[in-house]
């Protein structure tokens, strides 16, 4: 295959910025695509070119396959980089590109049929030998039918999108009466987040463990994984935090593990970078749960201890070269975390918080990273993911890595909207985590010590202090001839800081 | 100048003693701090007591008077009770009462579907609509047993945050 | 020596918000101190405690050691870190820090007379059996002496502060007429700069590289040195651009290298975090040129390739720990490099550009680390360096490496005063840097390619819209009544961003 | 409406076509250019013109109708010349005019020393005065032979930008 020379990235956010990055690294023209909500978002004026695409909601949008691949073609990109959800795992869209003569940046339309469809997948793992949960082997039509299988696996277990992924379109059920409502909030949400509403059923593991292998396989046979991440963090079913190296995992189990995902990859002749997600019990048995045929969020990390750009890696085995390095030349070097930055409020369920950025700071310095899109006065659309940024530190060991966090974390300021920032440093406060003792159900289990922030006494009176003088300063202003209060020095006064428009 | 300021429950009474450029004694509550506040160029306010080095930014909100103020530690909401918001307070129409009389939504979205008609029936508890935002789906369901009353929304409808949907009898 | 609890730190700018974060990641407290053009400098704000201690000229504050040690005290500190420049490498201050019972965070009074004065250190390490560049053996007095030196050892030479360091107090001399100006700007810089006028004389290297070996020392006899740091790209006599591994390194040079550098601080007794400064010529010979007792501004690419934070071990340095590592343990991975970004116009001389910062965005994403101190509406104060931020990439390769910094700088904006920033892009474009092939006299060689900016006749005509568009929204401000222009769609507007005050 | 605008060196005339919402049409010396044009909370222009994405930073001047623009690639200096400009300009009073019998300084500073008296023959390229800023001293010389006429500054003093220090005869 050719040099790449020019990609549309059919995405928006961080992850089209991200791309983006490693494309202006590598002497790539960017092209971007925005519907009406993002005008003004970050990713296109990052871009080289920029094109319209249709009405907020991503259906009419992101989703709209025909309309991105006409802008790919007007403008002359030679590839698409889909990013994570809209069309990434979509193997109509991987094919239009292919019949176009555009470059997909990921596996072939017949493997993200394959790995898309987790019925499809459960099969071809079991087949390589690969283990997986117990559960249904084809799609559920009806709640009826869903109340028969759970009769015949027994309770709880997971009802979850046949096309899902990111914890969209899952439903946990313990008891028979829930089966209705679940099932069609879980194809409700799978309607919306994938266009298709199919769902299964599998066995519910107890304190499971989400642990997942990154994959990466070129097109000519080579494939190798660049060890776990360990997501077991989540809220909602949807990951907070990811850490690698895991703390659960041992070097006999890292090898094993990842020497099946290596199998899995290889099983479907996968091309690109994907990841194998495993369930772990604690016993340290792992289960095969899903393929994502795509980038994830939580790559970043496994960047920081490998050293491995992973976009330029996608980019360079879409032009067909083979991959620069064997499992032999691969470690994992210190300890990365990942927070991820939601406009959400943490004190209340989780309630997305859109809205209007007010003021950020970030945190930056040694081994800091962040991977954002907003920016203050910022307006965060309804239409899509809460995410707004994701905080990626490394440390030599653990130990520094969340003391670090919880730097970075103390730095990182958002306001404007609610932000699970605070949340997030409670957790690296929790000698639970600090401890790594943690499964999938942390956040629930330690809720009450998540629920508590760190009293300051002084600060309140000082905050008071702070509101009382800035009245003061309001009212002064209203009555001009009465001054009663001269307002201390203040050097933005005289700032023409704003180019007013 | 004396006056109220509400820092979530806590009513504190404040009184500026003195002032000498950025240097201000302040009693709060009977206990007064000499600080040294500054108004910084990127809206923060920097304040040293005895030593301490603070940073407080103060959100202002649509309301008059009322902040969110972000500490290094934490948010907190604050209110400024001067001569005009007592008499406000005492009225009773600063705006906010504890209505349970009325449905909606802390944020803003879209009405994914309406369950209940005008002039319907609802027990506590019942499910009466389901706003999505940001791909998550919220359902809200009746505060009591009642009659819907008016419905101010229908399914697709982008609503603001706070905005009243649904009204119960 | 027992836990360091609370740490004052005797500086400013970025150092001291560097040092500030690996303290918070320790649970240290922090004191700042802050002369009067720094009461809103970020330093102050980061810190737990900030004290007040004079005048804005550092003679009246920064190098106030009384006052400093007086805060110490009263804050009750156990240790003071004195970041670089001012009181870093002053044995004075150690001294008296040591007398009143606090943990100078530094190598001990003695080491740094010895290596603080140029002349001694030169003795010490030709006694040592360290090669270093021939010069004078005492300090010259006067003008006439330096007449006499010179044409001893024969032109060109530098003139040196004795006490120097970061290329002040020096001068290069090509002939005979210039001695007397150049003696009396190098005495009267040295003077400013480190309060002491006494100049020395060395053989000027034609062609040379500026290389430096990080060295590490406990107090328990071990010694190791972090490998070598690249400095020849400098301005003025100033570093602009630091990188590792060094383009013209061997494994053999850098092991021999390396070895000097171990000697040369065991030879002394030395502990802490230094540096020995080399230089090399284009045979690969290397002089002693000095040592710096104290972290340098580069630190950071050190610390990206080796994965060691260096402030920490400076701390438990200084708590009596010992090394956590040998030699053995020590590795160089992938390529780092530094820019720093100076207030000033690379179009006129490099001439310091103070004044108020309007708008700022870092560059973030993979493989990016930003020092800095500055924030928007910050206004630079004239009385200290001009160095207002420091960008450091990783790549694995120094070819990845170029390509991100190259990236990095284009994201990089700061408006409001003129930086060094888009000099520093050229310099990533310049064939020679890429190629790996330069010396200290770099940027003279390649002035011509370095004036050039990157040409965009399209840009120019989208600014001129630009500036129209905003002149027609002003005037349309100022005539209420009989509106020609409605402003095009504008967030801003209605965004209540400025908390006014 | 035409004006025109001095970019650098370059004097553009400039017009205004149509304009819906965001969308404009401007013509610039002849090339007309449809333009999505959106003016970003953060301070920035971003404008989109035949698929290509610019952002333009625009700095005022204190002085009105001049800013300094940064784009991605260069900073230029920008000037808006309307009917009022034109006048000042002719009129040569618009407060810039090439002086060779000052001595200024670019940038804030402080006088380290002055090396002339008022009343002193001085000979072109003579060193008069030696300013410091951030630790880097910089000496002025005189542009032309000529007598010190004044000196506005004494040792010590702390100075703005563009301030004039020195006046020749």
């Amino acid at each position: 295959m050719d040099q790449i020379n020019k990609v549309l990235i059919a995405n928006r956010g961080e992850i089209a910025i991200r791309i983006m990055r490693t494309c202006r690294e590598l002497d790539i023209e960017t092209v971007a695509v925005y519907s009406e909500a993002d005008r003004t978002s970050l990713h296109v004026r990052y871009a080289h070119e920029a094109y319209y695409i249709g009405k907020s909601p991503s259906s009419e949008s992101y989703l709209n396959i025909e309309k991105i691949i006409d802008v790919a073609k007007n403008s002359g990109a030679d590839a698409i980089h889909p990013g994570y959800g809209f069309l990434s795992e979509n193997a109509e869209f991987a094919k239009r590109c292919t019949e176009e003569g555009i470059t997909f940046i990921g596996p072939t339309p017949e493997v993200i049929v394959q790995m898309g469809d987790k019925l499809k997948a459960r099969e071809a793992m079991t087949k390589a030998g690969i283990p997986v949960v117990p559960g249904t082997k084809n799609a559920i039509k009806t709640e009826e039918e869903a109340l028969s299988v759970i009769k015949e696996i027994g309770l709880p277990v997971m009802i979850k999108a046949s096309a899902g992924g990111g914890g969209k379109g899952m439903r946990l059920v313990h008891e028979e009466s829930q089966v209705v409502a679940a099932a069609r909030a879980a194809r409700s949400e799978a309607k919306a987040a994938f266009g298709d509403d199919s769902v299964y059923i599998e066995k519910y593991i107890n304190s499971p463990h989400h642990i997942e292998f990154q994959i990466l396989a070129d097109g000519h046979g080579n494939a190798v994984h660049l060890f776990e991440r360990e997501c077991s963090i989540q809220r909602r079913h949807q990951k907070m935090i990811e850490e690698t190296p895991s703390p659960l995992m041992t070097q006999e189990l890292r090898d094993k593990m990842g020497e099946s995902a290596v199998e899995a990859a290889k099983a479907v002749n996968y091309t690109g970078a994907g990841t194998i997600e495993f369930l772990v019990d604690n016993d340290l048995n792992y289960y095969f749960l899903e393929m994502n045929t795509r980038l994830q969020v939580e790559h970043p990390i496994t960047e920081r201890v490998t050293g491995i750009d992973l976009v330029k890696q996608q980019i360079k085995i879409a032009e067909g070269q083979e991959l620069e390095f064997t499992q032999e030349d691969l470690f994992q070097k210190g300890h990365s975390i990942e927070c991820r930055i939601y406009a959400e409020d943490p004190d209340n369920n989780f309630m997305p918080s859109p809205g209007k950025i007010y003021k950020i700071s970030e945190p930056l310095g040694l081994g800091v990273r962040t991977d954002g899109y907003v920016y203050e006065g910022y307006e965060i659309p309804i239409y899509y993911d809460s995410m707004i940024s994701k905080l990626i530190v490394w440390g030599k060991t653990r130990d520094e890595a969340i003391n670090r966090m919880r730097r970075a974390l103390y730095e990182y300021k958002i306001t404007g909207v609610k932000t699970s920032i605070k949340f997030l440093e409670r957790i690296m406060n929790n000698r639970n985590f600090i401890d790594g003792k943690y499964d999938t159900h942390f956040i629930e289990k330690n809720q009450e010590q998540l629920a508590l922030s760190i009293p300051c006494e002084d600060c309140d009176d000082i905050v008071i202090i702070a509101a009382f003088i800035d009245y003061l300063d309001k009212i002064d202003k209203n009555r001009e001839n009465n001054k009663e209060f001269a307002p201390a020095q203040s050097r933005w006064k005289n700032t023409p800081i704003i180019n007013q428009f | 100048m004396a006056i109220e300021v509400k820092l979530e429950d806590r009513i504190a009474w404040v009184n500026l003693i003195s002032q000498k450029d950025n240097i201000l004694e302040v009693e709060v509550d009977g206990v007064v701090y000499k600080v040294d506040l500054m108004h910084t160029a990127d809206g923060t306010f920097s304040i040293i007591e005895n030593g301490h080095s603070y940073n407080i930014e103060l959100v202002p909100h649509k309301q008059p008077k009322k902040y969110t103020a972000h500490t290094l530690y934490k948010s907190l909401e604050v209110e400024i009770i001067d001569a005009e918001a007592r008499y406000l307070k005492n009225r009773g129409s600063n705006g906010f009462s504890s209505n349970e009389n009325t449905i909606s939504s802390p944020m803003p979205g879209k009405v994914v579907k309406i369950l209940v008609n005008e002039g319907d029936k609802v027990k506590e508890g019942e499910i009466l609509i389901i706003i999505s935002a940001m791909k998550m789906e919220s359902e809200y369901s009746a505060p009591k047993d009642g009659i819907v009353n008016k419905i101010n929304v229908k399914n697709g409808d982008t609503i603001e945050g706070n905005q009243i949907l649904i009204e119960l009898e």
